[in-house]
């Protein structure tokens, strides 16, 4: 008997605790995780991270709302619409600019599209997608050093433009600039006319401006403590701003109506009429029109296949000796708003869905490669982004 | 059994017996399934000791494999091996100066950079650098590998150059011998090399085996004595 | 540009000079014997260039070491103070493509002309900076390379001169300056010695083709009169120093 | 659709990929010595870039890029060939639609042509990989590989690629839909680009087979 | 470039050999221009060079925009050349630095834009406040050498072929017209130059080169990429069929007597005009099978 017990070696497995686990291999940790029915967040498979979000706090117009503050708007800040949303540990902080480009005619549009048109446009589900356009978002993931942009923001910043021009949220026709004019009056006050003030119609009249300019808005989004995929945290953040947004009404000043200005270059003389100074007002703003029913939200889900290997209770089956292993069906499983380092790279496959709150989709996207993506989970995947979508308008003021 | 195949389709082959996977085959390491990798034809060939499964498919990039004959180029000389490549921008190939006949410490090798060399590729392992050797390893003798002097190389497709080497029916060496004295060396990287007594020998046999790589085997006879005449008539202008 | 004749009636150019003039022509050699190994400055009108030869040396990256000879490299730096308008660029030049492919040209013709098959698993580094720049700049820059090249004694076969020469209607215009530049096309030339073999050929605007020959006949007759004042003048410096060694 | 394979001389697989309106070439190289910072340990490194028609590349084409390489990954042999690398350039010659607004017809045509010339390199894959744009009109009709002006009177659009097991459209590798669309609508363009994907996999075997029976 | 094609010595000796006695690799003699192949995309605009085996795409397309401030009076026309490793993996991604590319980029600048070949006084709009931007993207699809000589026919060709949208101008006012409304506009294209390279090869050692009497180098009209590996110098001539040079280039290398340079430029002019009509042949009839009416324009043009 003693011989045998020297032939005996005993092996023991190798056992770490969980978070050294996490780090030397994330996907078995995470595979353990689920095995026991939670994520290594902490979360239950289909639990949303609470968002809470401030909207419009960072803008020009902001002390405006506020009764109690005496200041003007402050004309050192460019800020017309903004967010600052928080998911989780996430901070997404969403400011729109913008400016004012002159536009060039086609022409096969309206050359003097009607007013009423536009109302119109709104409602009609028809609606071209040329009368729509988006806004130039820059997304910048804060890590901690300066550098080139990276795939991920480039990447996102173009999905966010796509998607905000395929959604029709924002018309181009609530984008056109209606410039007022500023006159002197003959007591030598200053008084700006806009189209739509009372009594605009002699004074627009005499002045004909053949110009049309458009604003076009830029949004600078800003994602602070990046624990996973950024393009649904980004979106719900630029619709919040979104909807912020005061346009400043924009005016000429009449003795800059028909500046013309002489150049001269290597012999040859022409007159340039000098570009008309559309200028903005500092105190006058109108809230932006948005194609409101279009407006929606963005989720996103993981699928990832159950490793039955890594179950902790087949490992106590195991443990037994017993060759038990049924042949069972692979079962995948459905993450709802992936986080961290380990749901994120062992999750091959995954589906981004941008809803409204009547459940019509605007974007939806699926990367395939990893669990397979069969009809009853996307379906899943839809009833959930319904829900929250739901839950994400109700924060909307 | 032969059949076309594309990446993706299955194959049916006896899972309860053993397999030998060769190019264009792979097994999967997750899921353990077999399935080809390559656009060709499928072989499947039983033995006693199991089934062999393989895709011939024709492609430009070589890849080394253990036994392949190969023409390369000395791109690098270090301590104790010379650098090869096998093909431009491919990780280039070991060749060990005790790789030679009658190699010793002192007794090395002459190459210098830039020189042919025929050789055999004696190691292929996928994750390390592949090396070939200039001798018999089993004999120890130089039978026909090392330095291949003068000629040039002509470059074809693998698929093209499998053939030339391996299929003795193929016609391209018997047409071309018809028309001039010459030495070949034919790797299966897809350089063959090439030797004539005269300069105008060797232009019309680079050019023929040129354009008769992708041409069907009926129109060797008339590509290769098209370009012979050429070569002379030019002379005599 | 019209206030100035390019070419009067009389023979006489925006400077003065025949058609046929080259403009001053004056050099030191040696000049930063502590800095590198080989060194000139050159003064070719108002053209100012030094040239700095460092090598041959062991290469600092193992990508320029060649086992069969030595790598050349050749670094132009155009100074911002070069030209009468600071240059607003506020890049590094050495970027620039126009930079960029003067300096390919340039390695491209002394790869040919100095003996690097000599100097095996070495690096030639030349460093040139302008310090101002009035026309036919390429040229008095082939003109600093020779010169600080034969300074730090790197075997070579022959000079090479540059030049350039423009052609005014139906007159070739030797050694033009940035004015005359501006206002005509220019040939650049870099001769190899006495020969009529060019190294460097580059036309970069609208020539009559028969005209060509033409101007460069007067372009390689130029180039070997540059030839023989920077013969004279690295004589001149040789037989200096030669009188300085002996009388130590 | 048409393939032209083989195109190129200089690369070891190419393919002039045509569909009535977009025009993609697609060259393949590999396997190739890596650079020291490609390189990966264990796998096969994908070197990709997209190239627009008319221009320099912008974040559009990265995001192009984007999704053929989630797709193209999915179906490399990568483990067959460690520390080695793939070329893969895809460049546009004619994007059959208006750039400004669409990607579509050149992410399924970069797709298609990828995978011809990975194919036509010998580049191991374990499967193929069909891309196919399918547009949803306002009635509700659905047109596959439709045309620009189809595109821009579309409600929504859709990009769907296949992953083709033994000659069948086996499971979704990618899909990217743009517009207001149902969840009736999703199965519904995923019917059509099925039936769209079989016949482009017929339409590639034959190609496919066309040129194996050249050697 | 990233990394070299490898060459061994016996091949170059060969091919070297080989040119001694009077033999290209590819049957051509030392003056051939290989056969020039143009087809045309869908587009106009569009057009696909092949020079051999040499394949160039080029592609113009057109915007309105602000004209620079010292230059009120011209429109924008840009050259872009960029190299990827579909040409050959010896071509790099997104490098645009390494001096093959810098050479080749700055040849087709001065041979296309700078020489005026587009008239960009034409693309001008509105004075100092609107123009045209013309663009034309290169794309080297397969090099068997000859990129010059291939983009510059590509580019030309592209921009003989292309129409921009006709436009209104009413005062400050801009309205363009769809290609469906009215027939677009051709550009204005003022010479076609064509660049002929040169490649030439030391049959002898360095110094008989330098020194010796006769001058025994070897030279190639446009030379394949094999060519191109062995040579030891180039010189590429850009001409139009007004015999004007419009650019030469020959960045070192070899060094040639001048008469054998001069030999190459007349060479390269019987060349331009034959290309030179090929061009205008080629796009005439390609315009033609488009549009009737069109083709009254193009003839007009194309002088």
């Amino acid at each position: 008997m003693s011989t045998e017990e020297e032939a005996t070696v005993e092996v023991h497995p190798v056992s770490f605790p969980p978070e050294i686990l996490a780090r030397i291999s994330p996907e078995l940790s995470l595979q353990r995780h689920l095995s026991l029915g939670f994520r290594p967040s902490l979360r239950g498979f289909e639990e949303f991270r609470d968002v809470s979000v401030d909207v419009g706090t960072l803008s020009r117009y902001h002390q405006l709302q506020d009764p109690s503050s005496t200041k003007e708007v402050g004309t050192d800040n460019h800020v017309l619409g903004s967010c600052v949303l928080r998911e989780g540990d996430v901070y997404v902080v969403t400011k729109i600019t913008g400016g004012i480009i002159e536009d060039v005619t086609m022409s096969n549009e309206d050359i003097d599209e009607e007013e009423d048109a536009e109302l119109l446009e709104l409602t009609e589900d028809h609606s071209d997608i040329t009368k729509y356009t988006s806004v130039y978002p820059v997304v910048e993931v804060e890590r901690g050093r300066m550098g080139a942009c990276t795939d991920e923001e480039m990447i996102t910043s173009q999905k966010l433009f796509d998607t905000l021009q395929h959604a029709k949220i924002l018309p181009k026709s609530s984008l056109k600039v209606k410039p007022g004019v500023r006159i002197t009056n003959d007591d030598g006050t200053v008084e700006i006319i806009y189209p739509d003030s009372a009594n605009s119609d002699e004074v627009m009249s005499s002045f004909k401006i053949n110009k049309k300019w458009s604003y076009v808005l830029y949004a600078r989004i800003e994602v602070f403590g990046r624990t996973g995929p950024v393009f649904d945290l980004c979106w719900n953040s630029l619709m919040y701003a979104l909807k912020s947004v005061q346009l400043p009404k924009a005016f000429i000043d009449e003795r800059a109506t028909d500046l013309k200005m002489t150049v001269r270059t290597r012999g040859r003389n022409a007159i340039i009429r000098e570009t008309y100074n559309l200028l903005c007002d500092p105190n006058d703003s109108t809230p932006i029109r948005l194609a409101e029913k279009n407006i929606s939200f963005a989720s996103t889900y993981g699928l990832i296949d159950l490793d039955p290997e890594a179950d902790i209770a087949n490992l106590e089956e195991d443990a037994d000796g017993d060759e038990a292993m049924v042949d069972e069906e692979v079962k995948t499983v459905l993450l709802a708003d992936i986080e961290g380092e380990a749901e994120e790279s062992s999750i091959k496959s995954n589906i981004t869905i941008v809803s409204n709150a009547d459940g019509r989709f605007k974007r939806l996207s699926i990367v395939g490669g990893g669990a397979k993506i069969t009809p009853a989970l996307l379906a899943k995947s839809i009833a959930l982004s319904k829900q929250r979508t739901a839950d994400l308008a109700g924060k909307l003021i | 059994m032969t059949s076309l195949v594309i990446p993706g389709d299955r194959i049916s082959v006896d899972p309860e017996r053993p397999v030998q996977l060769g190019p264009g085959m792979y097994c999967d390491p997750r899921t353990q399934d077999i399935v080809p990798v390559n656009a060709g034809v499928l072989h499947i060939s039983e033995s006693k000791r199991g089934q062999t499964v393989y895709v011939d498919y024709d492609s430009k990039r070589y890849t080394p494999a253990v036994g392949d004959l190969v023409v390369g180029v000395i791109t690098g000389a270090f301590a104790d091996s010379y650098r090869v490549s096998l093909a431009s921008f491919s990780t280039p190939v070991s060749l060990s100066y005790m790789a030679f006949p009658n190699a010793s410490k002192k007794n090395r090798p002459t190459l210098v950079i830039g020189d042919l060399v025929y050789a055999r590729v004696c190691t292929a392992e996928k994750e390390l650098e592949a090396e070939i050797e200039c001798m018999d390893s089993t004999t120890g003798s130089e039978s026909g590998f090392g330095l291949l002097e003068n000629g040039t190389v002509v470059e074809v497709t693998l698929g093209f150059a499998r053939h030339l080497l391996f299929d003795d029916a193929f016609p391209l060496l018997r047409l071309l011998a018809q028309h001039c004295k010459f030495e070949i060396a034919i790797g299966v990287n897809g350089k063959i090399w090439i030797k004539t007594e005269e300069v105008k020998d060797t232009i019309a046999c680079y050019r023929s085996i040129k354009d008769c790589c992708g041409k069907p085997q009926e129109a060797f006879e008339e590509i290769i004595k098209q370009h012979f005449k050429t070569v002379t008539n030019t002379v005599e202008e | 540009m019209s206030q100035f004749e390019v070419y009067s009636p009389e023979g006489l150019r925006m400077d003065g000079r025949r058609w046929n003039e080259l403009r001053r022509f004056e050099t030191s050699i040696n000049t930063h014997s502590h800095a590198a190994d080989g060194s000139s400055y050159l003064e070719q009108g108002n053209n100012k260039i030094i040239t700095l030869v460092k090598g041959p040396t062991e290469p600092a990256l193992r990508s320029q070491l060649d086992q069969t000879k030595a790598t050349l490299s050749i670094s132009v730096n155009v100074t911002k103070f070069s030209k009468f308008e600071r240059s607003k660029s506020t890049g590094n030049t050495k970027n620039e493509r126009r930079i960029l492919e003067m300096q390919t040209a340039l390695v491209r013709t002394f790869e040919k002309n100095l003996m690097l098959n000599l100097y095996p698993r070495t690096i030639i580094d030349i460093e040139i900076h302008v310090l101002q720049q009035d026309g036919g700049i390429l040229g008095s820059l082939i003109n600093g390379i020779t010169l600080a090249c034969i300074d730090a004694g790197i075997a070579m076969y022959d000079y090479i001169s540059g030049v350039s020469i423009g052609l005014y209607d139906t007159t070739p215009l030797l050694d033009v300056n940035s004015l005359e530049e501006a206002a005509m096309s220019c040939v650049t030339l870099g001769v190899v010695g006495k020969s009529e073999k060019l190294s460097l050929l580059q036309v970069e605007d609208k020539i009559p083709l028969d005209r060509l020959e033409n101007v460069l006949a007067i372009g390689i007759a130029g180039a070997h009169r540059i030839r023989d004042l920077m013969d004279t003048a690295l004589r001149a410096h040789a037989e200096k120093r030669v009188l300085n060694a002996s009388k130590r | 659709m048409n393939a032209e394979i083989s195109y190129l001389d200089n690369v070891d697989g190419s393919c002039l990929y045509n569909t009535p309106h977009t025009r993609v070439v697609a060259s393949a190289t590999g396997p190739v010595e890596p650079k020291a910072r490609q390189e990966l340990p264990t796998q096969l490194a994908l070197e990709l870039s997209v190239r627009p028609a008319a221009g320099v590349a912008t974040t559009r084409e990265v995001r192009i890029q984007d999704s053929v390489r989630a797709v193209i990954t999915s179906i490399l042999a990568a483990y067959k060939y460690p520390r080695q690398l793939c070329q893969l350039t895809l460049q546009v010659l004619q994007a059959g639609e208006s750039e400004e607004l669409f990607h579509c017809l050149e992410l399924a045509a970069c797709v298609n042509s990828a995978v011809f010339a990975l194919v036509d390199a010998g580049v191991a894959l374990t499967a193929l990989a069909l891309a196919t744009t399918v547009a949803l009109a306002h009635d509700g009709t659905a047109t596959a590989e439709p045309s620009r002006q189809q595109l821009m009177d579309a409600r929504s659009v859709h990009t769907v690629v296949f992953r083709i097991v033994d000659g069948k459209p086996e499971d979704i590798l990618s899909m990217d839909s743009h517009g207001d669309f149902s969840e009736a609508d999703i199965l519904k363009v995923l019917d059509v680009a099925e039936t769209s994907a079989k016949q482009l996999n017929a339409q590639f075997r034959e190609t496919v087979l066309a040129r194996v029976n050249i050697v | 470039m990233a990394k070299d094609i490898e060459v061994s010595t016996a091949e170059s000796q060969f091919i070297l050999e080989a040119l001694k006695q009077n033999y290209r690799l590819d049957g051509r003699s030392f003056e051939q221009f290989r056969d020039v192949k143009i087809t045309f995309g869908e587009e106009l605009g569009d057009v696909l060079v092949e020079l051999g085996r040499t394949k160039v795409h080029c592609k113009i397309s057109s915007s309105i925009t602000e004209p620079y401030e010292d230059r009120p009076f011209e429109g924008l026309f840009f050259i872009s050349t960029e190299s990827t490793p579909m040409a050959g993996p010896q071509f790099e991604s997104g490098n645009n630095t390494g001096e093959d590319e810098v050479l080749i980029s700055r040849i087709i600048e001065k041979a296309v834009r700078r020489s005026g070949a587009l008239d960009i006084e034409g693309l001008c709009i509105v004075a100092g406040s609107k123009c045209w931007a013309v663009r034309a993207s290169v794309h080297f699809l397969d090099c068997d050498g000859g990129f010059v000589d291939a983009s510059c026919i590509a580019v030309m060709t592209a921009l003989l072929h292309y129409r921009k949208p006709d436009i209104t101008v009413h005062g400050e006012k801009i309205i363009v017209h769809p290609v469906d409304e009215r027939e677009p506009v051709a550009l204005g294209i003022l010479h076609i130059p064509v660049c002929v390279t040169s490649s030439f090869f030391n049959p002898v050692d360095a110094e008989q080169n330098i020194k010796g009497e006769e001058n025994s180098e070897i030279v190639l009209v446009d030379a394949t990429l094999k060519e191109e590996l062995l040579r030891e110098g180039v010189l590429t001539v850009t001409l139009n069929k007004n015999r004007e040079v419009v650019q030469v280039s020959k960045a070192g290398g070899l060094p040639m007597d001048a008469m054998t340079l001069m030999e190459c430029c007349h060479r390269a002019y019987d060349i331009t005009e034959r290309i030179t009509d090929q061009i205008l042949a080629a796009v005439k009839e390609d315009i033609a099978k488009r549009d009737k009416y069109s083709a009254i324009l193009s003839s007009e043009n194309a002088r």
